[in-house]
């Protein structure tokens, strides 16, 4: 079927999109009851974010839109220590999109709130002019536990940076498939609740975390610097990055350290809990490849940095993103 | 109407108790406006109201939906009535293929191409032109636009139809149907006269009848009551065709618009979707004009969904939607399978909505 | 795609069209098939004015049914 | 300025549209945190929902997509008598939109969020091919009181239906601009916070609300209809649709009762409380022009339904939207 | 070149205390290298890297830009390289013009076009040729193609520069540079022979280099070397040009790609922005390929976004863009006000970017 | 945009080009400007081939670096 203007008149096409794609997918009973807005418990404390997913190709190797924007949003509330919970999805489709095609993104959506652990309470469908795109925003509450404070303010000098993978494999897969460059590289795109709630329950004391998206490590690194007044040393040669991305990037002119990613996070912790952190990643699922990248420094001068040390002893100063002119990747 | 009490007459068709008639509404909008207007659940059920082929959309057969998609995909841009949108071709609509890149806009009135045209020269744009005798003047109106005015983009693609010659069909067809609610916007252009000739032909009473509730009842009432007393009628040699909308029909109808329409249009063949071809019920544009034609001589094909669908049936007022075995099974404006479900003023979609 | 209502013309404009009032909406109606003034009620039709409103309807619709009436 | 794809980038570009448009308006500490994830007080059990608006143009009369968004996720969260608290917002902007504009649309929805007492706690922004356009996806929290339970299947025979004001203005607004026709018909856009908390506070028992958005009267009493398994029953007289709006939909072939509204709601109570419900409710904003409109019936057949008896004693069936081929309205 | 310690060479250039040197990259990828190595903040204050017109896109007049909005907007699909997009004309970009419905697209290769030609015939495309020697022959190859399988579809809007000739205006306008970090890839195109001629003219010392942070060294430690030594060289008739990067730069070039720039194109003088016209540094489409070309040539209007900025004196060499009164104040990425800054290749993009 | 690098032909191709392999990634390279074979390491840029990579270079440079030590 394809979907036209009509399956978003709020009427019967409506509906019908509604129950035989959606409400299917996401069997549960809040879902079910097709209200306008979700009633469930709450918690004292708790967290919220929202993303919106444009991605194109919304299917790619290793993954879909669909497990993008449940994985983008549980992993921001994971990032501040919270246990993912409720998401709300708003999708906005372009008259022309395939409902078979709607069916696999939202199956994967499915599939994927079950792997993080979090229920669809509530949706929205809206078609507009256009080519058969789909886009969806996803917004998700969490629970926060009384005492828990993980921010990106909380940067100590002494503190060891962990990165738990290797980087730019969500970003080269989607710029693979726009600039027709045919390798095996896959999108990195995953829940990150296992290694988090692994962290938590050995209490480990998390200063900061961050997953590294848009923007690539860079920016994120260097954002939280800024946050904390800190500056951040890296070591080149202890950051993972495949081959074939690391070639992927050389070819396009782009640098691994500002490709996005969406299945990888920075974790901050105190220096003398950073071996057992590595070890609670490595155990976890995405966590495999973790390895401790660098070190927070007392700001050296009056503005916060991210540096790393060269092969030839050089010091390189990273910024944030400007413009790298890419297309989009989330 | 608002000085016309109709509670008598409301009663009158409610204790009617005499031979079973069958009066057919020809009008898309009378088929809304009777539904709307809940009369059918008041009135006696030896009345039985029907709605023949009074959609002009829903008539265009699918060769005119697929010569729209092939202008369309040679890279003109269609400009169309928001009801066209989703009248099926033979593999797809107007609506599916805008989603996958036919430029397709729909508009409040033909004219309203004019400022489009203008303002992009590089761009050929096509209006598909259905209707009855109501539109079609008004597609004369945008003829004399575009030869004052000398525009060389726009075209038209037209599938119009006439309501007499349709007429003069169902009742040489054996549609069975004792009398016809007249349709009040083609008769403001037509004029009750052009009713005469088929009324007089077949003896069938005619009734030109308004679109509010009133009115309604009072077209029907007076129907009723012409069918009732057809033989007093003859013999008296009134006329069958009575004028119920006076405000704005008038015999003669609007002769302006008549002349425009003949010197712009000539009559021909046209096929009518489920009923096939109607002779001289079509208005093609003249050679003269022939320049400002996309093509619309020679569309016949006329291709069915379902096999199963009774949409002809329907059309010629032989059975009712109900009576159709896909109706609200297999057949709804989601999936529908006929051309009487698509557009909003299809007798079978108004009858699925309006719960008839 | 048939609906045709009345309302009043409360401009005569260049362009061939009239300006119509349905209850504050106003259109620009094409006038090139009815004379039409200021003040007039008329029927438009997707665009177009199709004819004037007259007023003195119920009466003759009475006296028609009386005929009726009479035959039956 | 005009905004391109580096503003979607996640690097600089992105944080300057951040820092300049959307945290300066929705001034509030959580916002200001920048961090990916909002971390603020729960409450017990709450209420959540999302809605995307596609509006276009996003400016008419009587409001703009920014006051829209806000209005639309308020409204449906209040409607299970939620205390509306937190909104999440992801914006997905066209290349090629002003950011003159942008600040306009945001300058409303933060002033919408004010008036409707809610906070904007988190936000993403993205950036995608095409002409200028903008689109909002808000989602929102609210806090639900204990012993509370307003939803849809609770419908009762006898109930008598309330209608806060005229149908059609939000729907006739967007068409006419669409359509080109004149008139000073305005949206209704606004949030029902004081309708909602006054009945509250009042005590009055109510049975069910919904805001009546896209598909109209007709759509929304049809679904309540269903899922409670009542009839109803509408007085036509009674319902309340401005000349204009008439006479609008009468041009175009509408019918006010599938007209889609972004400030109206009908309240369903038992019949001994409608009188002092429509008293609260006419003395609060928004609520002015509020009627009694019909009555909540047995089903008499096997399907439930709603039905008006028209002028001349007929009955007519209501059912929901099917396709009108409209235009997007919200 | 792993095989190469660099450390002693790297303390060599950290110990330098002779006269000072101002050693000049002209390769926008040499830029970007030498800001990633960090190898500024290594080397002695005595040695001054400063970057040169190394960005082929940087340094398309404005007037480039602006002919390619037009026939964007005249309905030409544009196709370029990604850094293309932000670079400003007059009033706008092609980014900006993007959103307005400028139709544009970057792709990887120049040869990426070729389907988008054969799957579209009735768009019209123009590829934006920016480039020097390295890219100049993707061109060629594309003209093959297009000849080849005769595509009426494309058309080329050139704004192409080589390489030795800005060298030689540089040393000209009073650059007071004392050597010159050769364009590697450049080189491999036009071996290193083509720079014979300018090195001797002026008696300046250059090195061919590669990309990695260590042949950085290496190029550097050789450029340096042959300044201090440049009387030992000339005295023995040694080259001052140096070959650092072997592995893919022959003296010779890629004769077979040299063969293939004479066939399609010819000499001609050209505009780079912020430093005016080079004579002779324009590569132009030949007559007899003419029809290929969308209206490349009086391509001269370099307007200057901000009186301020100094960007024909950074490309000059003459002050570092530190020195710039706009840097960092009202010049950044995000609000540039000169070319330099625009291009991810551009110098005070990359000073800005990696904290230089 | 003057990115170059280093890739492996896999394969030689009818259209003009040849697969090349960047560590997994691959490049339909036009061939247009260099004789090659499968196996040839090569530079590529904007999806042409620009040149054949050599091996022997670090050898030479210090043969070379020698020769300036000399001069100074
Ligand atoms: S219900 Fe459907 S299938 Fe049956 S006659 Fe009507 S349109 Fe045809
Ligand atoms: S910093 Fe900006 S204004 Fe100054 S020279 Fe560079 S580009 Fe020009
Ligand atoms: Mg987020
Ligand atoms: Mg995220
Ligand atoms: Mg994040
Ligand atoms: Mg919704
Ligand atoms: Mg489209
Ligand atoms: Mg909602
Ligand atoms: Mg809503
Ligand atoms: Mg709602
Ligand atoms: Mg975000
Ligand atoms: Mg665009």
């Amino acid at each position: 079927m394809i979907i036209t203007m009509a399956h978003g008149s709020g009427g019967a096409f409506t509906s019908e999109l509604i129950d035989k794609i959606f409400v299917k997918e996401f069997d549960n009973e809040t879902v079910k009851e097709l209200e306008d807005c979700a009633v469930i418990p709450g918690s004292k404390k708790i967290a919220m974010t929202t993303d919106s997913f444009v991605v194109k190709p919304i299917e790619y190797p290793g993954g879909d839109i669909g497990r993008l924007c449940i994985c983008g949003t549980v992993n921001d509330l994971l990032m501040r220590g919270a246990k993912a919970k409720y998401i709300t999805c708003g999708f906005i489709i372009e008259e022309g999109a395939n409902s078979e095609t709607l069916k696999r993104i939202v199956h994967s959506m499915a599939e994927t709130a079950k792997e993080a652990g979090v229920i669809i309470v509530a949706g929205d469908t809206k078609v507009i002019d256009g080519n058969g795109g789909i886009m969806i925003n996803t917004a998700g509450v969490g629970f926060v536990e009384e005492g828990l404070d993980i921010s990106s303010r909380n940067l100590t000098p002494g503190d060891l940076v962990i990165l738990s993978g290797n980087l730019g494999d969500h970003h080269a897969t989607i710029l693979g498939s726009r600039m027709n460059i045919t390798n095996s590289i896959k999108s990195d795109n995953a829940p990150l609740t296992d290694i988090v709630s692994n962290l938590l329950k050995e209490k480990i004391n998390i200063h900061t975390m961050r997953d590294v998206t848009r923007g690539g490590l860079a920016t994120v690194l260097t954002e939280l610097s800024r946050s904390s007044r800190v500056d951040i040393k890296l070591e080149e040669d202890k950051i993972p990055v495949s081959n074939a991305v690391r070639d992927f990037c050389g070819l396009l002119g782009l640098d691994p350290l500002y490709m996005g990613n969406e299945g990888k996070c920075i974790i901050v912790v105190p220096k003398n809990e950073a071996g057992k952190a590595l070890e609670v990643i490595r155990n976890s699922k995405y966590g495999e490849n973790a390895v401790i990248i660098g070190e927070v420094k007392e700001m050296a001068e009056d503005k916060a940095c991210v540096y790393i040390e060269t092969e030839i002893g050089g010091k390189r100063i990273l910024d944030v993103l400007q413009d790298e002119g890419l297309p989009r990747i989330c | 109407m608002a000085e016309i009490d109709v509670k008598k007459y409301v009663e009158f068709l409610q204790k009617y108790d005499g031979e079973e008639l069958r009066l057919m509404e020809v009008c898309g909008s009378h088929t809304a406006a009777i539904s709307k207007s809940g009369i059918k659940k008041i009135i006696s059920p030896k009345i039985k109201l029907i709605s023949g082929p009074g959609c002009p959309v829903c008539v265009s057969p699918s060769a005119f939906v697929d010569k729209l998609i092939e202008l369309g995909r040679d890279g003109a841009h269609i400009v169309c009535f928001g009801d066209m949108m989703r009248i099926p071709g033979k593999e797809s609509s107007l609506n599916e293929e805008k989603g996958k890149g036919l430029k397709v806009d729909y508009v409040y009135s033909p004219m309203d191409i004019l400022p489009m045209a203008k303002e992009n020269p590089e761009i050929n744009y096509i209006f598909a032109c259905v209707g009855f005798e109501t539109t079609i003047p008004v597609y004369t109106l945008l003829l004399d636009a575009i030869i004052r005015d000398d525009i060389k983009n726009i075209k038209l693609l037209t599938a119009l139809k006439t309501m007499p010659e349709a007429i003069d069909f169902l009742c040489a067809n054996d549609a069975k149907i004792d009398g016809f609610i007249a349709p009040g916007h083609v008769s403001v252009i037509t004029g009750t006269k052009a009713f005469y000739e088929v009324s007089n032909k077949y003896k069938v009473p005619m009734a030109v009848t308004g679109f509010s509730p009133k009115e309604l009842v009072v077209g029907i009432y007076a129907l009723t009551k012409t069918c009732i007393n057809k033989d007093s009628f003859l013999k008296s040699g009134k006329s069958l065709v009575g004028n119920y909308y006076k405000s704005v029909v008038l015999d003669e109808g609007n002769t302006k618009a008549k002349d425009n329409i003949n010197k712009y249009f000539k009559k021909g063949d046209a096929i009518w979707r489920g009923m096939g071809n109607i002779k001289n019920s079509g208005l093609y544009l003249k050679v003269e004009y022939s320049k400002y034609d996309a093509g619309s001589f020679d569309l016949i094909e006329d291709y069915k969904i379902n096999k199963a669908c009774r949409c002809s049936d329907v059309l010629m007022g032989k059975i009712s939607s109900k009576e159709c075995p896909l109706f609200k099974k297999y057949c709804s404006p989601l999936t529908p399978q006929g051309a009487c479900m698509v557009s909003s003023e299809g007798s079978c979609y108004q009858a699925f909505k309006n719960g008839d | 795609m048939c609906v045709a209502i009345p309302g009043v013309i409360t401009q005569i404009n260049d362009n061939n069209t009239a300006t119509v009032d349905f209850n504050g909406n106003l259109v620009n109606a094409a006038t090139g098939l009815v004379d039409v003034s200021i003040g007039d009620n008329v029927l438009v039709h997707a665009g177009c004015i199709i004819q004037k409103v007259s007023k003195s309807e119920a009466e003759e619709i009475l006296d028609i049914f009386k005929e009726i009436e009479e035959l039956s």
